[in-house]
């Protein structure tokens, strides 16, 4: 089998993005969102890799060290917001929460 | 190697974050009552130093560069730290009302508000995708939490998870969109990004990663069709956070995509031009007619804010100099009327009031002085003269007309009509008689009111008086536009 | 050999995900998160990013698996008995998919991408330590910032009013 | 001296603001005795102007912000210098007037603010100053509309200012595309008007820009299709706020076409201008007839000021030296007749609680010196010899008959039209059976006496002696050119002699119009 190129990687990357992009969309349940999103930067995280391995250098990996860092803390805080809000109103569903109109 | 003296005024933001953190575990809680307004002046003794150069530039065409190139002081980057600084001093005397000095979280309140304030003054500077990417999220982290601050106010709480979610997909398509940027251009430096645009224009790649860097602080600046978080953020915020929002989040949003249009994707200006352009006309009048039907003041002041908005990417769209300048100033004008609003506003009612417009009743005959400065602060936001916003306005439809025709200065004029039709309508709420179920307005301590007397102040100056700014702004543009 | 581990990492990577954002049960989506992360740290050691393959499965597994489990216990959230999609969103989501991936499918026809040749770039911690810590130093105390701003927020937001004065203030 | 002019009434606003003045009527001594001072100051720069000739009279430059090419440069021209006489007294006489129920601190010091603004827009010889200085009295109007106006003040607030702001900002387009496309990076009117005179616009772009001026310019002037502000606004006003506007701040918009507009875009007002016309003789019929059919006293002179800016706009659309002397005169005539007409009209509403002219009838049986005046502003309304009116409407006519005769003369007929509805008006309010509402009604208080008196003397002396108002050798090419500056180089036509001769000079077709070269 023919090893991959630069395309593979892209290739998986943005349908990884679409899939992401697609569940923060589509899903009701906030925590799904949350890991929707993970998954959207998780995508970015793996095309800077690939880019970095086909010639560009390291600096495409420092890069993805700052994303899972700054991914940790939104998750955090992301988190702490869901679990302050099903304190108050016990739902973490979105048509559930739709005061303001989501 | 870095230079910390280039990076004084950020140190001693982190500084004042570290001096509120200790502060808050070991002060007695009597010494509290001044916190707001000593951070405060602490903020704008910084911005006064940092508008004096703060010893870090030699003359105005000056290019101080550290940590490796990936930290740059110009003209341009000085005069967003000065504004980060202003706007993070509005927030706090802001904060330092509602919910009061002495009450739970306020130094936490503090602490992060100063943080997206120095996320700003880093976002400035950054010369490389990394710091770009970190700074604009340590704002939007610090910025998430603030809007949802108000732990036992369900539309608070909603407002923070779908302003995450929002901002937290356009930080993953931004950053989806850097990623292409690098592969295309090999590096993540802005100087070298710039030559991959210049010589490689035609790459796919590159282009695609741009137009995701686009879409991405679209949501940003809430420029259409990325806008419609902003009403719903704006509503259930606490008013600070709403400050924070609109006075610090949409500004940093406009600096980095001037120093993405004008510096680092400059040699693609024919190509950007005319969707900035069209975006902006958009945005103008989605702005200026969405908010024809509100009857909440903050959902309002949300419209307001995105039809400011299309002004000032109206504005960028001008790739010129002048284009640049127009929207610093707009900026400005915007701080300044928009912060004597929100002043105005913690005046109008206490904590945890909802601000729909018939809670503003009687507000003329119960206070006429803060009814004085929300009437001023909206006619500066209408672009009245003398007040600032109305040279701002000129300028832009001053680029406008020069640079993007008639059919964009016809969305200018009737997107400014729209929104001074709401305008009115505030007004009119103002000065109408008490109904029933008003809420009473809170007491205005001084620190508030020395605000509200320093941003009327600024208000007048800068607007019968350009000259007193134009010229940091004509050399910020000039740094920018090298 | 690489070529086979690559697809066959790429397709369970792509798979787990698909999963994740169909499941109805979040803890199973949460397991399946996880799955699909140790799948892209594969992914990362074909790529020769040794010290981020390691610190995907440290952070993502370790830590970011482990908070989501834990609030999805602690909301104790159930699996959804309706339709878990939207309909205007549905709508809206297609369009602007559709739209993403016309964009990205553009990308990747670039034709010049298939002859990339592969650098020499090795991910070891040593190598991507030094890069950290001189030429991005700046960025990584930034980083500390955003950290300590983060955990002082999340604190005050999780912390529930215990003491008297702790209510709020009346309007 | 122009600066002290603009800054006084301002200056006296922020005292009003900020000392501790409770009583009323103390209040409006300070507003009174400023615009007095206002008003002899003006009478100086008016004679300043109209000895300067065709130049300007106390011109004032400093830089202000040099790298838009914006300037603070003032100087009163003959045009300006007249109109900032009229706001002057205009100003005086309605805060003579003016008897606010609360916060009278308050109210005067809209008003002066009001005056500070239009003077400065009188004066300015600099675009951005004269447009800022125009918007900058447009907010104390709709303050003074919102708090102190009748019944429907609400709604006439919100819709005059919607108006006007709108108005404002096609005007901002226009003139800012004006600078754009002269190429000369200033927005200095005399340095305009000396490049433009020497690099002229292309003929296309010209009639766009002048299209936009004369929209947003004629709203401001309640130019027909976009007048539905003027009638209510004026209806509601209170009595402050419609002399100031009818009397002074309306002439804004006259007076920006006949100094930026036609000046500055000759080939693109040659587009409209027949447009102009006949918009022009429509407007007058039109809202003549709709006069009336009024019953509210106030809303009648309301159409009647609409009405007759048709005159101001036929005598543009002419522009012939004839024209333009009546336009300049007429702008002062119909500022103090409709200013004394408010007045009296605001009277009636305040003071004797009627303004439906059904209701109001034998007036003069209990206020004499009301009935009389107000038959002196019927008599000025409709062009009787004697006040300014006449020879104004009548120079008008004179100038406007041989560019534009049919339209000219259907606007004749608005004087008819003027005559019936006024006199209506006179008979069924004043004259007749003392109607029951007003058995107890007293006249005009003195204060009032003074301020109607002055306006209307003012409209007498400008009728026998218009010399002394416009100057001696009063030369169209000057008053073209509006606020002086460069003198054009067409040959002037001295006004001297009896109407007679106007009509001969004017009726030449070969007299060249400066205005259109």
């Amino acid at each position: 089998m023919e090893p991959p190129g630069l395309n593979h990687w892209l290739v998986v990357s943005a349908m990884l993005f679409c899939i992401g992009a697609a569940g923060v969309v589509l899903r009701r349940n906030l925590l799904v969102v949350l890991m929707s999103l993970e998954i959207m930067l998780n995508a970015a995280n793996l095309a800077l890799v690939a880019f970095s391995r086909y010639g560009n250098g390291l600096d495409g990996q420092i890069f993805v060290f700052f994303v899972i860092t700054v991914a940790a803390a939104e998750v955090a805080v992301g988190l702490a917001i869901l679990v302050a809000l099903y304190r108050l109103c016990g739902t973490v569903r979105v048509s559930d929460i739709a005061t303001l109109k989501l | 190697m870095i230079h910390p003296s280039v990076l004084r005024l950020e140190l001693a933001v982190v500084g004042l974050m570290l001096a509120v953190l200790l502060g808050d575990a070991f002060a007695r809680k009597a010494s509290r009552r001044y916190w707001g307004a000593a951070v405060a002046a602490a903020l704008l003794a910084l911005a006064g130093y940092a508008a004096a150069g703060a010893g870090i530039l030699p003359n105005a065409s000056a290019r101080v560069f550290t940590a490796e190139g990936g930290f740059l002081v110009d003209a341009f980057a000085l005069w967003v730290k000065v504004f980060a600084l202003v706007a993070t001093a509005v927030c706090v005397l802001l904060t330092s009302r509602t919910p009061g000095e002495d009450a739970p979280g306020f130094a936490e309140q503090v602490v992060l508000q100063l943080g997206v304030g120095l996320g700003m003054m880093v976002l400035g500077s950054a010369r490389d995708l990394i710091s770009f990417y970190v700074s604009l999220e340590l704002m939007a982290i610090g910025l998430y939490l603030l809007v949802a601050w108000r732990k036992e106010d369900p539309l608070s709480l909603e407002a923070g998870v779908k302003y995450l979610v929002y901002g937290a997909m356009a930080s993953a398509i931004l950053l989806y969109g850097m990623a292409l940027v690098y592969g295309a251009a090999g590096s993540l430096e802005f100087g070298i990004i710039r030559q991959a645009a210049a010589t490689r224009s035609d790459s796919i790649v590159l282009l695609a990663g741009f137009a995701l860097l686009l879409a991405g602080l679209g949501f940003k600046v809430s420029a259409v069709p990325f806008h419609w978080w902003t009403p719903d953020a704006y509503e259930g915020a606490p008013v600070p956070s709403m400050a924070a929002l609109s006075l610090l989040s949409k500004p940093a949003g406009f600096i980095i995509l001037a120093r993405l249009l004008f510096d680092v994707f400059w040699p693609l200006h024919a190509m950007w031009q005319g969707p900035v352009a069209w975006a902006g006309a958009a945005t103008l009048l989605w702005g200026g007619l969405g908010g024809l039907s509100q009857t909440n003041l903050k959902r309002l002041l949300a419209y307001s804010g995105i039809s400011h908005s299309g002004f000032m990417l109206l504005a960028l769209a001008s790739p010129t100099r002048s284009g640049v300048a127009a929207m610093l100033y707009y900026l400005l004008a915007y701080l300044l009327s928009a912060g004597l609003v929100f002043t105005a506003m913690c005046g109008a009612a206490g904590p945890g009031a909802r601000y729909d417009l018939r809670d503003l009743s009687g507000l003329g005959r119960k206070s006429p002085w803060l009814a004085g400065a929300l009437l001023l602060g909206l006619f500066g936001l209408g672009g009245i003269p003398p007040l600032a916003g109305f040279f701002g306005k000129l300028l832009v439809i001053r680029c406008v007309v020069s640079e993007s025709g008639w059919g964009f200065a016809a969305a200018a004029v009737g997107g400014a009509v729209g929104s001074l039709y709401y305008y009115l309508v505030v007004v009119k709420a103002a000065l109408s008689p008490e109904e029933n179920g008003a809420p009473p307005i809170a007491p205005v301590g001084r620190s508030l009111r020395a605000l509200t007397a320093a941003l009327a102040f600024g208000l007048l100056l800068v607007g019968a008086w350009p000259a007193s700014v134009w010229g940091a702004l004509r050399n910020a543009a000039e740094a920018l536009c090298q | 050999m690489e070529a086979a581990l690559f697809h066959l990492f790429s397709f369970l990577t792509l798979a787990g995900a698909l999963l994740v954002i169909t499941r109805r049960d979040p803890v199973n989506a949460a397991m399946l998160l996880v799955l699909t992360f140790f799948f892209m740290a594969g992914l990362f050691v074909l790529a020769h990013a040794w010290f981020l393959a390691a610190a995907q499965i440290l952070v993502y597994a370790g830590a970011i698996m482990v908070l989501f489990l834990f609030v999805i216990m602690l909301l104790d959230a159930k699996e959804e008995t309706r339709r878990c999609f939207g309909r205007v969103a549905g709508v809206g989501a297609l369009a602007v998919g559709g739209a993403l991936l016309a964009a990205l499918a553009g990308v990747i026809r670039d034709g010049r991408l298939w002859r990339v040749p592969a650098g020499d770039a090795e991910g070891t911690t040593a190598a991507v330590g030094r890069l950290l810590f001189n030429t991005y130093l700046l960025p990584f105390e930034v980083a500390s910032v955003l950290l300590l701003a983060a955990t002082v927020g999340v604190i005050v937001l999780i912390r529930a009013p215990r003491r008297p004065d702790d209510a709020p203030p009346s309007a | 001296m122009l600066t002290t002019l603009i800054i006084l009434p301002l200056a006296a606003a922020l005292f009003l603001l900020a000392a501790p003045v409770r009583n009323a009527r103390l209040a409006r001594a300070v507003a009174a005795g400023t615009m007095s001072l206002e008003t002899l100051l003006a009478t100086v720069c008016l004679n300043g102007a109209l000895a300067a000739g065709g130049g300007l009279a106390f011109e004032t430059r400093r830089a202000w912000l040099p790298d838009l090419g914006i300037g603070w440069h003032l100087g009163v021209g003959r045009l300006g210098g007249l109109l900032v006489f009229l706001t002057a007294l205009v100003g005086f006489s309605a805060a003579l007037v003016a008897r606010p129920t609360e916060r009278a601190r308050f109210h005067h010091a809209l008003g002066l603010v009001i005056v500070g603004g239009m003077v400065g827009a009188f004066v300015a010889q600099d675009l951005f100053f004269f447009y800022v200085f125009h918007e900058f009295a447009l907010i104390p109007t709709f303050l003074l509309i919102w708090i102190w106006g009748g019944a429907r003040r609400r709604e006439a607030a919100m819709k005059i200012t919607l108006y006007l702001l709108a108005g404002s900002l096609v005007l901002l387009v226009g003139l800012l595309a004006l600078v754009l496309a002269s190429g000369a990076g200033t927005f200095d009117l005399p340095e305009l008007r000396a490049h433009l005179a020497a690099h002229p616009i292309s003929n296309d772009l010209q009639a766009l820009i002048f299209l936009l001026l004369l929209i947003g310019f004629g709203t401001l002037v309640s130019l027909v299709p976009l007048h539905t502000w003027a009638p209510i606004g004026y209806a509601e006003a209170p009595p402050l706020a419609a002399m100031l506007h009818a009397g002074a701040g309306k002439k804004f918009g006259l007076y920006g076409l006949a100094v930026v507009a036609f000046p500055l875009l000759p080939s693109g007002a040659a587009v409209w201008k027949g447009t102009l016309a006949w918009l022009a003789a429509a407007q007058i019929l039109y809202a003549g007839y709709i006069a009336m059919r009024q019953d509210d006293l106030r809303r009648m002179l309301a159409w009647a000021s609409v009405s007759h800016m048709g005159f101001g706009f036929l005598a543009l659309a002419a522009g012939t030296p004839t024209a333009m002397e009546g336009f300049a005169l007429f702008l002062f005539a119909h500022g103090v007749a409709a200013a004394a007409g408010f007045a009296l009209a605001g009277f009636c509403r305040d003071a004797l609680g009627v303004c439906s002219l059904a209701r109001m009838g034998g007036l003069a049986q209990r206020a004499p010196f009301a009935a009389a005046a107000f038959t002196m502003v019927a008599l000025a309304g409709f062009g009787v010899p004697g006040f300014a009116n006449f020879p104004a409407e009548l120079m008008i006519f004179a100038g406007g008959l041989g560019p534009w005769p049919a339209p000219t003369i259907l606007a004749l007929w608005g004087t008819v039209i003027g005559a019936v509805y006024f006199l209506r008006a006179v008979q069924r309010g004043f004259l007749g059976p003392l109607a029951p509402a007003l058995a107890q009604a007293a006249d005009l208080d003195r204060g009032r006496r003074v301020a109607v008196g002055l306006l209307l003397a003012a409209s007498l002396a400008a009728g026998f002696l218009p010399r002394g108002f416009l100057g001696r050798d009063a030369s169209i090419s000057t008053l073209a050119s509006g606020l002086g500056g460069v003198r054009s180089a067409a040959p002037a036509v001295v006004m001297q002699g009896g109407p007679e001769a106007r009509l001969v000079s004017a009726g030449r077709p070969n007299v060249q119009d400066p205005v259109s070269r």
